[in-house]
């Protein structure tokens, strides 16, 4: 590995007031959102620390994705609001937010005319971390991508193949807060085992990892685990 | 120099691209020949097909084609999910509507090339006022690539955009449509007075070039 | 008018979701839910000015040697060309607004105006062609003024469309008011289109204007009954969006108090 | 709303009585060479001292002589088409604003019963 592939110190925690404050990275307070003329979130609290791997679960439709949308910036909350590291969202420019949360979602986020690599290559260097052709290649050797895939096409990858070279992206963003949709979707045992792996490392680092995961393997090893039901998150038994 | 710097990046990624799915330039072009073919069908009179027609057969054409491409630009951000990645770069949306545009003009330009002889062929005409033509067709060619980038890119998410392509495009790029066919009539034609027209289709261009990336920005922000 | 009454005291909207640093929807602000009496006396005035128009185009204008009664249509033709250029260049300015800063308000009067608009583009090209086939020979000129209103009226109708669409999503909300945005540079030639393009469409106010006063004063009457019955329809129509902003802003808060009572 | 209402037939009934007269003055009258065009009934006065539009100059009048078009009736059906159009779109208007109306009426008692507030609670 050229270097680690999740620094914990490209956010500034906000001014410390206590210690929990001082880890929590991501911040949701009194968020909703409403699809059509219905609220899906409402009241939703949630706060992200650095260094924990958080995992959220929930029945289809609860509103799981759009949380997502809305942690990332995609999508302004209707009321509430975000922060990250303790400004709000909605000041935090595009290309801060790009480099600092990186996303998993449905689709893998590659493009799929270019090679595993090219891929990590060219989106590495979109979020100021370029890869050598070295690193970018270990990155792929880590997430367990077959050695005679990396100069193939994203097109020809199994789906299993593509949802590990878009972990590897999220790994190679260097981005301090991880936001993952699913990731074991595609995945076989073995690249569970790597997932597992890779996101317990990344949380050892001091990365911050949210994943939405009905995974029992991944429920096993998340630090937290929270059920978004009636439009706000609960402990989950 | 970041804006440079991305956009190269992301236009060296297109470039790539395109070479490597070339079906769909291939595809384009055989689009476009038969859009001539068709056209010579149409307006054929007395089993030859009438010169008057070139110039609007021409620009037709290259309308039509470059809506076809148009409804492809951001197809591989879309197929894999890239857009909200390049769109959030470091100097904004700005690379990202450079580099589809300058595709989009790289692509068309292709298209021209092919066509403009086929049609000239087509409908035996000559090639007089070489000069003007290329100046109407190379801005007309910058004018509709921005245009059509930014109505692309604001109907990438868009149910029916297929149908909504067109009718945003045609009437915004109406005036270089018709300025274009103005100055090709003359120019084949020898005819005097181009200038005032081209100068027409050069403030159209000014006007897009500065306006589409500022609304791109605009319309995509979070 | 029978209008319901909604006091802002009926709101379910509890402390905390009002202290809330964003509005959901559609809640800033006051809502005319009675119909305000400046609408009406508006649609008086306009409607007072068409009839006295009318009636003077009828009974005091001469008519034309040449064509006859259709030369009569001339005032109401360009009356509705002066109300749809006019609606439809506002509604490109307010799209640009609330593109810069969204704001309910003017999203809503762009889309009345881009409405009333197409009401009044399709006037003219209906009672253009009619007047066309005597004084040109036919229904229809690929002429340039024509040409760009026709494309200028189809783009408004997809944008239209597209809102209808998309419902209140704000992509479409977005992608509309760029669509809009960009007929504006046509809008505004079909105003200069026959200078530049040397149509045949008659030039009468930017040549020479009318000579005679009788048809002067008709011709400005209808003008500025148009113009007036265009604001009172665009007004009418705005204050329908807002109220339909209002109920969507009610129906939200209803469905937040639903999820609050599931939940104790 | 039946302010509307009224004022709308109020303007196309006088549209179509102001139209009248006229009408029936040309389509009676004997179908006389354009160029010669008596001035109509309703207008005795001004016809011979005005100006026509200024565009008639240029036109070759002979066509006309041939053709006849009925450029009374047709003005009349453009009229008539363009208040239809204003009427369906004030018509469809109210309509929704009808609907929207009485969708507000309901929230709000809806919102009244939620809330335990009297209906006319200001």
């Amino acid at each position: 590995m050229g270097r680690d592939p999740a620094p914990a110190t490209v956010v500034k925690p906000a001014a410390a007031t206590g210690a929990q404050a001082a880890a929590a990275v991501l911040v949701a307070t009194g968020v909703a959102w409403a699809a059509g003329e219905r609220f899906v979130l409402l009241d939703l609290e949630l706060s992200v620390r650095a260094g924990e791997l958080l995992l959220i679960s929930g029945h289809n439709g609860a509103g799981k994705t759009s949380l997502l949308s809305i942690l990332r910036g995609a999508i302004a909350p209707a009321r509430g609001q975000v922060t990250l590291a303790g400004v709000p969202l909605e000041d935090v420019a595009a290309d801060y937010l790009a480099n600092h949360i990186a996303t998993l979602q449905h689709r893998p986020g590659l493009y799929f005319d270019l090679t595993g690599l090219e891929n990590l290559a060219l989106l590495s260097s979109l979020v100021n971390q370029p890869l050598t052709v070295t690193e970018a290649s270990a990155l792929l050797d880590r997430v367990g991508l077959p050695r005679e895939a990396h100069q193939r096409r994203v097109r020809h990858y199994s789906r299993g193949m593509q949802q590990r070279t878009g972990l590897a992206r999220v790994m190679a963003s260097g981005a301090a807060v991880w936001l993952l949709d699913e990731p074991s979707t595609g995945l076989d045992p073995a690249g569970r085992e790597t997932l597992s792996r890779v996101l317990r490392d990344a949380a050892a680092a001091g990365t911050a990892v949210l994943a939405i995961s009905h995974d029992p393997e991944l429920l096993a090893l998340a630090d937290r685990h929270l059920e978004l039901r009636d439009g706000r998150l609960h402990e989950a038994a | 120099m970041t804006v440079a710097r991305i956009t190269w990046l992301l236009l060296k990624k297109d470039l790539r691209i395109a070479a490597r799915s070339r079906e769909m330039l291939g595809f384009t072009l055989l689009f476009a020949v038969l859009c001539v073919i068709v056209f010579a069908f149409g307006f054929l009179q007395e089993g030859a097909a009438t010169a008057g027609y070139v110039p609007g057969v021409l620009w037709v054409t290259l309308l039509f084609s470059s809506s076809v491409s148009l409804l492809r630009l951001f197809a591989p951000e879309e197929e894999g999910g890239t857009l909200d990645l390049v769109s959030s770069t470091a100097a904004g949306t700005l690379p990202l509507f450079i580099s589809k545009a300058t595709m989009q003009l790289l692509f068309t330009g292709l298209v021209t090339v092919v066509v403009l002889p086929l049609v000239l062929l087509f409908f035996n005409t000559e090639l007089k006022g070489f000069g003007q033509t290329a100046a109407a067709l190379g801005l007309g060619l910058v004018g509709m690539a921005t245009v059509g980038t930014l109505c692309s890119a604001l109907l990438v998410h868009v149910r029916l955009r297929e149908v909504l392509l067109p009718l945003v495009l045609y009437p915004t790029v109406a005036p270089l449509l018709i300025s274009g066919v103005k100055v090709t009539s003359i120019a084949l034609a020898e005819g005097e007075g181009t200038g005032d027209w081209l100068t027409l289709m050069l403030i159209f261009d000014l006007l897009f070039v500065v306006a589409s990336p500022w609304l791109h920005g605009r319309a995509l922000q979070r | 008018m029978t209008t319901p009454t909604i006091s802002p005291t009926t709101s379910p909207e509890s402390p905390e979701l009002a202290a809330a640093p964003r509005a959901p929807v559609a809640m800033a602000t006051r809502v005319p839910v009675r119909t305000p009496a400046a609408l009406l006396v508006l649609l008086g005035v306009s409607l007072a000015l068409i009839e006295v128009a009318l009636w003077w185009i009828a009974a005091r204008t001469p008519s034309d040697i040449v064509l006859g009664l259709s030369q009569k249509i001339f005032y109401f033709h360009v009356g509705s060309a002066f109300a749809m250029l006019l609606c439809l260049t506002s509604a490109s300015f307010l799209s640009l607004a609330d593109l810069l800063r969204p704001d309910d308000r003017a999203d809503a009067l762009a889309q009345s105006l881009l409405e009333v608009g197409v009401i009044f583009a399709l006037c003219i090209l209906t009672s253009g062609p009619l007047w066309a086939r005597k004084a040109w020979g036919m229904y229809w000129t690929w002429e340039p003024r024509l040409t760009l209103t026709l494309l200028v009226t189809l783009l408004a109708v997809s944008v239209i469309a597209l809102r209808a669409m998309s419902a209140d999503s704000g992509t479409g909300r977005r992608v509309g008011a760029a669509m809009a945005v960009m007929g504006a540079p046509a809008s505004y030639l079909i105003h200069v289109a026959v200078k530049w393009w040397g149509g045949t469409h008659p030039q009468v106010i930017q040549g020479g204007g009318i000579q005679n006063a009788d048809m002067r004063i008709a011709f400005w009457l209808a003008v500025f009954g148009l113009l007036t019955f265009a604001a009172a329809l665009t007004a009418t129509r705005y204050r329908d969006l807002r109220l339909k902003q209002r109920g969507r802003a009610i129906r939200l808060n209803l469905s937040a108090h639903q999820l609050r009572q599931r939940r104790a | 709303m039946s302010h509307l209402r009224a004022a709308l037939l109020r303007l196309t009934a006088a549209t179509l009585l102001s139209f009248g007269p006229v009408c029936a003055a040309e389509a009676s009258a004997p179908a006389a060479p354009p160029a010669a065009a008596a001035p109509t009934s309703a207008n005795p006065t001004a016809a011979g001292a005005s100006a026509p539009v200024s565009t008639s100059a240029k036109r070759d009048l002979s066509r006309y002589k041939e053709e006849r078009v009925p450029g009374g009736t047709f003005m009349l059906a453009a009229y008539m088409v363009m208040w239809a159009l204003v009427a369906g779109f004030v018509g469809r208007t109210l309509l929704r604003q009808a609907k929207v109306e009485a969708e507000l009426t309901d929230l709000s008692e809806r919102v009244d019963v939620l809330t335990g507030h009297d209906g006319d609670a200001t």
